[in-house]
């Protein structure tokens, strides 16, 4: 089953979402993201921490991007390789300066501020750029615990 | 579907039959694994071969057709294939299918075991 | 939230979900779309039984149309009006005779043959058709049992 | 995440409390109805508001704000905001974002409701 060891970024990704930027749909998403993860070979402890963190950045997309807009496109594709999960979320919103995307002191009690400190809690990478004509791109690595054999490595073609 | 193999299934031995028991949901990805459980559980040629569904949450077509398919090899060496447990769920593909009456569907696994179906 | 109100097929989807033809990638996609049908308005019979009949039309593709290839793609557009949920199946695979795609006589006990008339008996419409350039189309409808107001219709914009 | 309105809340009045118990997921899409569950409940002005989650299986940062802000209305009222039945998956996310510490965190409504926080 050579189709899904091929990582590079110019592959198919797995499964790629396309979603408008409307809050109630971010349910059907973070559940396909979720059972994603557990068939890609994360622990059940990550794939709630991982289904977290997106739907922070996807919350984020929404509330700072599009303004609470609710037809705004949303891509969100789902790779993989033997050791990471990788998530490409990419918007056609607000470009915003990369250095305002920072998480706020934790100490400080008040609302808001907590979604990037936990997308950078949860995950072992996530990089924050502008797309070549319009929009964000937000690249997010999630190294797997085990390296284990995986059910989609396993996956007979029958 | 579990990270390591696709479908985890139990097969024991009982008086005069032999359990079957997937665990997980059983579609394109998985039925061929419950074939092959199914081809050896009738194979030990026990007069009963009793498919567990109690742990199945999800069942596609392709299951069903796995299921049609080791019937019809119980029968051949003159056993039955008897199923329990059905969650509604999958109890309600079989009545899509009108497969419900081609069955022997016990409630439990002590009716299936028992006869009582 | 005039936006989740156009329907025209011209309009953007709800979700739209682009998989490869990888079996095991089946359930995730089954656990969205089945997640976005509560939100549409389906009730929770309905719900599994509209998860059935597109993994039933998802693995037809698979089978019949890509021959077990795991790296073809599939597009799978949910899509919603007051009254009814729309689902377009797209693919790049083989285009078969349109007569070919039936279900066999359900009391000839054997395998298969089933997919067909599960997708017939649980769906309100379903037709097949050629895309123009390559590839099967499959539109797939179901009526909601009420119109009352959805989720998605009552979704405040905050 | 039931078709009719986002999430069910109930509010129940207590001694000398007042019980907001959410029925579902909350996320940005449900977090606006809890926000007005909650000053409702605390306009009540009892000494305490018991916000039961033992119902809520999911929630992100928008839910965590709702109840960040509803403790400072709680305080600036004198008085104080109770969470208790926290299942594992929220229980998480208040590990993650450091928030355990800040907020009283009973076991169950009956420990949050003997004040055995
Ligand atoms: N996708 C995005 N588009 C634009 N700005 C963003 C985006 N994500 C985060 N930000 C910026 O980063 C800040 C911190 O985000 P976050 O930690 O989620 O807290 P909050 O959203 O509650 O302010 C936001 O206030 C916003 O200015
Ligand atoms: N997406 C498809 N592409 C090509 N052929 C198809 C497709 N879907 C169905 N068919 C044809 O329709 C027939 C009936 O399908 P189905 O009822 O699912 O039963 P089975 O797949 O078990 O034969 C198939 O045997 C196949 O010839």
């Amino acid at each position: 089953m050579m189709a899904m060891m091929k990582t590079a970024m110019d592959q198919p990704a797995d499964i790629r979402i396309q979603v408008l930027s409307c809050p109630s749909l971010l349910a059907p998403v973070r559940q396909a993201i979720e059972a994603w993860c557990t068939l890609a070979g994360a622990i059940d402890a990550e794939r709630g921490r991982i289904g977290l963190a997106i739907d922070e950045a996807l919350t984020n997309i929404i509330r700072h991007g599009y303004d609470h807009r609710p037809d705004g496109k949303i891509y969100i594709d789902l790779r993989r390789d033997s050791t990471s999960l990788q998530f490409i979320i990419e918007d056609e919103a607000r470009q915003v300066p990369l250095s305002e995307i920072r998480s706020r002191d934790l100490d400080e009690i008040r609302p808001g501020g907590l979604g990037v400190h936990l997308i950078r809690e949860v995950m072992d990478e996530a990089v924050w750029s502008h797309r070549p004509q319009q929009g964000m791109r937000l690249m997010l690595r999630k190294n797997l615990v085990e390296t284990s054999k995986t059910v989609l490595e396993s996956q007979h073609d029958t | 579907m579990t990270p390591e193999g696709a479908l985890p299934i139990d097969v024991e031995p009982a008086a005069e039959a032999v359990i079957v028991r997937p665990h997980g949901n059983v579609d394109l990805s998985t039925s061929p694994d419950l074939r092959a459980a199914l081809q050896e559980a009738v194979a030990r040629k026990q007069p009963h071969t009793i498919v567990d569904l109690s742990q199945v949450g999800y069942m596609d077509s392709s299951g069903v057709a796995t299921l049609v398919e080791a019937l019809q090899l119980a029968r051949r060496s003159n056993g039955d294939l008897i199923l329990c447990g059905l969650t509604d769920r999958v109890q309600s593909i079989f009545q899509i299918a009108r497969l419900d009456a081609i069955f022997q569907i016990a409630q439990t696994l002590e009716d299936a075991m028992g006869g009582d179906t």
